[in-house]
């Protein structure tokens, strides 16, 4: 990982764009990272565009304004690719995950020209495949913590086991599911 | 263990810091310091004679003023009474009058 | 336990005498009498909205209360007493306390149907164990006279003037104590001052005793602001009684409950004609205000004894 | 040992209130601050702690019950945010008057005027003559820590006041950061219990509260209030000293950033002093001699103890996250000048207005800011007294 990174999520509410970013937060956490993870807030409902952020350091994290130029953004619906500027800003040494079943090619030319990384990771098929119920953020929490080598894939493998464990004390059944879909997400993401 | 105020101590010519915190005040009743009788223009004056100790005035007083023991009424408390006129008015027996003056 | 007004008389005073209220004051009336209803040995904490019984009672450094007493604002009376109410059962379970304490709150028309009806309302709500006690006089006294909305038809305030184009308040007064029972809450009642106020220290230690939230309205009558002869108190009160203007009852768990019918009820005018504030209505061009006033008393009677399945 | 975690500002506080155990808590929810009341319910739901919640039915009724619960002689707190601290204006006044030593955390947000939901300060500015100790917090890290300092300062004898913890909303309330905790056990120790001597409910002793005062008796009640707020200065810095002890975190009534040799300064406060921090760093890489005074209490004022710091900085920028609509300067900017000027401190002050309504502030608003001063000072520019920043024309 580089020194320290600042992520955009780019989400709709009710997805669960906030609960990665706090998810990933934590994670980075639970590995002795500093972190920040937090929404921008409005009134919006369910179904509008939301934006999350992270801030992950070896030291204190002392700002406390949105990110701009981010190093990493995802985009956790790929409809929002459409209407939402998702590469303002992000640097070009840095890296897009997109949450897509289509071939990079019919992706970049919604770019706005971003000259970075492009990846993309079929969350759905993911999701569907490991949990049978479509719920990116296990997905596309993998995604990001692969391309931006945020920690190692054991560590982190053994860190959301440990999460899932708390999380979902009340209904375990999920975990495993829940881990498939890191674990595939992990190989998936290109 | 907490003190009784002393309200004696607090008037209009005490300095601040002679002041309960916050105004407060620690004791209840202390009202009972500050004559009220010197509003009255018209004075009850209870006959002893007519008086059956029905005790139908002592309720009625707004000011406390009609004290009872022992299930009799004792004379006025014009300390405080402020000669509204109450009690004469329910007196069935005319043991009450009021009188012009204090 | 029967009502023994010898032994009641005898209890101890618990509203001090030298406080500022009114020579012939209704609310203290009122007020002695609730609070002779609490048991020797049961302490009370004592709230109060902003009126005149407030400004009145503990101006500093002077309190007439024997009890505990907090005045906050206006409109929070009912607020402030739950949180006294709360800290009692937050201190007991902690072992900090160990004393009973029953929690009365005192506030005019003015604290109570307007400006301190939400916090009442979620006082009553919450089912507090408190009684919230109106001493009710049909206006704002203590700022001189202005209507409220527990001001009677017609009444000449300073707010409602009669004048060439106006006879008074236009509108009926709120049915205050219909709406609290509609809380749902355990024990609501209206009284007012009736002989030996066996009704009103019934209804009082009931008030104080039943468990849960409690709400007491009294006719309290204001000399000043219903220009009578002062000393007529009881009699206002009685009239008001038989003429059905402000009648005697209890909601006990949601059940109305009828305290008096009179046998012969009086018309209205018997209630009105002694007071300076309805003047005006007993000019011969009036005629019809004061039918329409009979009217509305006895829909409201009407109303009530159907409540009460009579 | 302290507790590494990570929790929201919200997180923070509510886990300091299970910590602590309050008697009562009442309380009406409001965004930003609504989480506070509601992890308290879960908290007490779950059997964690033993607090008596009262939902009430609105802020007035929450500032009013939990002033009875505190003259009643009950630890009582609230939480609250804007417009619910402004529905409570009233008997702010009455809490701070009855001496009444409530703790309230508050989630800065904006007023409504139009309505929003984000932060500035103009709730907590607007009831800052209210009698209250305020404190403002820049990361959750300060909420916690201030949150635990409030009972002592308060409760103290020699000060008997209410306390506003204020922290910024959604930016700290929301966000996620490390934070490191105190074990329980010493926060209880540290806190202490609560033994008033004198309580609503104290069976030896009645007690009034809540007077009406003739005006013989009006001004000294004022001017005692005065006299504890100057107390608190004191009580603020000795609780803090015992407090550094358990946590080895140091807080004053300001911080100071950077100032030794500091000429061009920012005076701010809450969150936006860590951003401005960020930025103090990347300047002095440059070899820019740029400082940053963090003001954590503004209640009591430390007027003179900021116009001291001050003394050497050729250029100020005084940080206002509200506006009072003077046509001059906002809270901390006529404060602090009035300090300055009665410190003969003639330097180049300008008084920004920031953040309004969670308009955002970056490390490049704020090396803008420090340009400004270095050719204000420098005479490039002519200084302007009053500036809006992040304003489009």
């Amino acid at each position: 990982m580089k020194k320290n990174i600042e992520i955009r999520w780019h989400g709709r509410g009710g997805q669960g764009a906030k609960t990665a970013a706090l998810l990933l937060a934590d994670v980075a956490f639970n590995t002795g990272m500093h972190v920040q993870g937090f929404p921008e807030y409005g009134p919006e409902r369910m179904g509008a565009p939301i934006t999350a952020y992270n801030r992950i350091g070896e030291s204190e994290i002392r700002v406390h304004s949105n990110i701009y130029h981010p190093d990493y953004v995802v985009v956790v619906d790929e409809t929002l690719l459409h209407s939402v500027d998702v590469t303002n800003g992000l640097k070009e040494d840095g890296a897009i995950v997109i949450n897509t079943p289509r071939p990079k090619e019919e992706i970049l030319p919604l770019l706005n020209g971003y000259k970075g990384s492009v990846y993309t990771i079929d969350a759905h098929k993911v999701s569907m495949e490991t949990l049978g119920k479509y719920f990116p953020n296990s997905p596309m929490l993998a995604a990001i913590v692969k391309v931006a080598d945020i920690m190692d894939k054991d560590v982190f493998l053994s860190q959301m086991q440990a999460s899932y464990e708390h999380k979902f004390a009340k209904k375990p059944e999920v975990i495993d599911g829940n881990m498939r879909a890191l674990k595939m997400a992990f190989e998936e993401v290109k | 263990m907490s003190k009784a105020t002393d309200i004696s101590k607090i008037n209009e010519h005490s300095p601040y810091y002679d002041m309960t915190p916050g105004n407060q005040i620690y004791g209840g009743g202390g009202s009972r310091k500050f004559c009220t009788g010197e509003w009255r223009t018209k004075t009850p004056v209870i006959d002893w004679e007519k008086c059956t100790q029905c005790l139908l005035c002592t309720p009625v007083c707004p000011d406390s003023c009609i004290p009872v023991k022992d299930g009799k009424r004792e004379d006025f408390d014009l300390d405080h009474c402020k000669g509204c006129g109450i009690c004469e008015r329910v007196c069935s027996f005319g043991a009450i009058t009021m009188k012009e003056g204090i | 336990m029967a009502f023994n007004f010898k032994e009641v008389m005898s209890k101890p005073e618990r509203l001090a005498p030298g406080h500022r209220m009114c020579a012939g004051c209704g609310g203290t009336i009122a007020v002695r009498t609730v609070l002779r209803a609490l048991h020797e040995g049961d302490k009370a904490v004592i709230g109060n909205a902003t009126g005149c019984l407030e400004v009145s009672s503990f101006m500093y450094p002077y309190t007439a209360w024997e009890d505990s007493y907090m005045h906050n604002a206006f409109e929070n009376a009912g607020a402030t007493l739950s949180g006294i109410e709360t800290a009692y059962h937050a201190l007991k379970k902690k072992g900090k306390i160990s004393a009973n304490y029953k929690f009365i709150t005192f506030g005019g028309d003015g604290g109570t149907y307007d400006i301190g009806l939400q916090s009442l309302s979620g006082a009553m709500e919450r089912n507090h164990d408190m009684v919230y006690v109106c001493y009710d006089n049909g206006a704002y006294m203590n700022t001189g006279i202005q209507r409220s909305s527990a001001t009677p038809m017609f009444a000449d305030t300073t707010t409602t003037p009669v004048g060439k184009c106006s006879n008074g308040k236009m509108q009926n007064r709120k049915d205050l104590a219909s709406i609290i029972a509609n809380h749902d809450i355990p024990y609501v009642a209206q009284s007012t001052f009736i002989g030996t106020m066996k009704d009103l220290y019934e209804k009082s230690e009931k008030a104080i005793y039943t468990p849960g939230a409690a709400f007491l309205n009294i006719m309290s009558p204001c000399p000043r602001g219903w220009r009578y002869d002062t000393p007529d108190i009881m009699k206002i009160c009685k009239l008001a009684v038989e003429t059905c203007y402000w009648p005697l009852f209890e909601v006990v768990e949601g059940k109305w409950i009828l305290n008096y019918e009179p046998k012969k009820k009086l018309p209205i005018e018997d209630f009105l004609r002694p007071q300076g504030r309805f003047k005006h209505l007993f000019k011969p061009e009036n005629e019809n205000l004061l039918v329409q006033y009979q009217e509305e008393v006895d829909r409201r009677w009407e109303n009530l004894l159907y409540m009460c399945s009579k | 040992m302290a507790i590494r975690e990570r929790m929201s500002g919200n997180e923070a506080v509510a886990h300091a209130i299970k910590q602590i155990n309050p008697d009562v808590m009442a309380a009406f929810p409001i965004t930003p601050s609504t989480e506070i009341p509601q992890m308290v319910s879960t908290f007490i739901a779950n059997g964690d702690i033993d607090t008596e919640f009262i939902p009430v039915e609105s802020e007035h009724s929450s500032m009013s019950a939990t002033m009875g619960a505190c003259a009643a002689g009950a630890r009582a707190i609230t939480a609250t945010s804007s417009c619910g601290l402004a529905y409570m204006w009233e008997v702010l006044y009455v809490a701070a008057s009855d001496r009444l030593p409530i703790v309230m955390a508050v989630v800065n947000r904006a007023l409504t005027g139009p309505i929003n939901i984000n932060c500035d300060h103009s709730d907590s500015m607007g009831a800052r003559d209210a009698g209250w100790i305020q404190i403002y917090a820049e990361n959750n890290q300060e909420a916690y820590d201030n949150y635990i300092q409030a009972f002592r300062i308060a409760e103290h004898p020699d000060v008997k006041l209410p306390f506003m913890a204020c922290q910024d909303g959604f930016i700290t309330s929301h966000a996620v950061e490390n934070i490191s905790l105190i074990e329980t056990e010493k926060v209880k120790e540290f806190v202490g219990s609560y033994e008033p001597e004198n309580f609503l409910l104290n069976a030896d002793m009645p007690m009034a509260v809540g007077p009406y005062a003739n005006s013989p008796f009006y001004m000294e009640t004022k001017m005692n209030q005065r006299i504890a707020m100057k107390n608190a200065k004191k009580v603020i810095l000795e609780v803090a000293e015992e407090f550094e002890k358990i946590s080895g975190r140091k807080y004053g009534l300001f911080e100071e950033y950077r100032m030794d040799d500091a000429e061009y300064v920012i005076v701010i406060m809450g969150s936006a002093a860590g951003t401005t921090k960020e930025a103090v760093d990347e300047l002095r890489e440059q070899g820019i001699k740029a400082g940053m005074i963090k003001v954590r209490v503004f209640r009591p004022f430390p007027g003179a103890e900021l116009a001291a710091a001050l003394e050497n900085a050729k250029g100020i920028a005084i940080m206002d996250r509200a506006e009072s609509f003077s046509g001059c300067g906002g809270p901390l900017g006529s404060e602090l000048k009035a300090a300055l000027y009665d410190a003969k401190n003639e330097s180049t002050t300008v008084n920004y207005f920031y953040g309004l309504a969670g308009r955002d502030y970056t490390v490049e608003t704020a090396c803008g800011i420090y340009q400004d001063l270095i050719d204000y000072v420098s005479g490039k520019q002519e200084a302007e007294q009053f500036k809006y920043i992040g304003l489009r024309k």
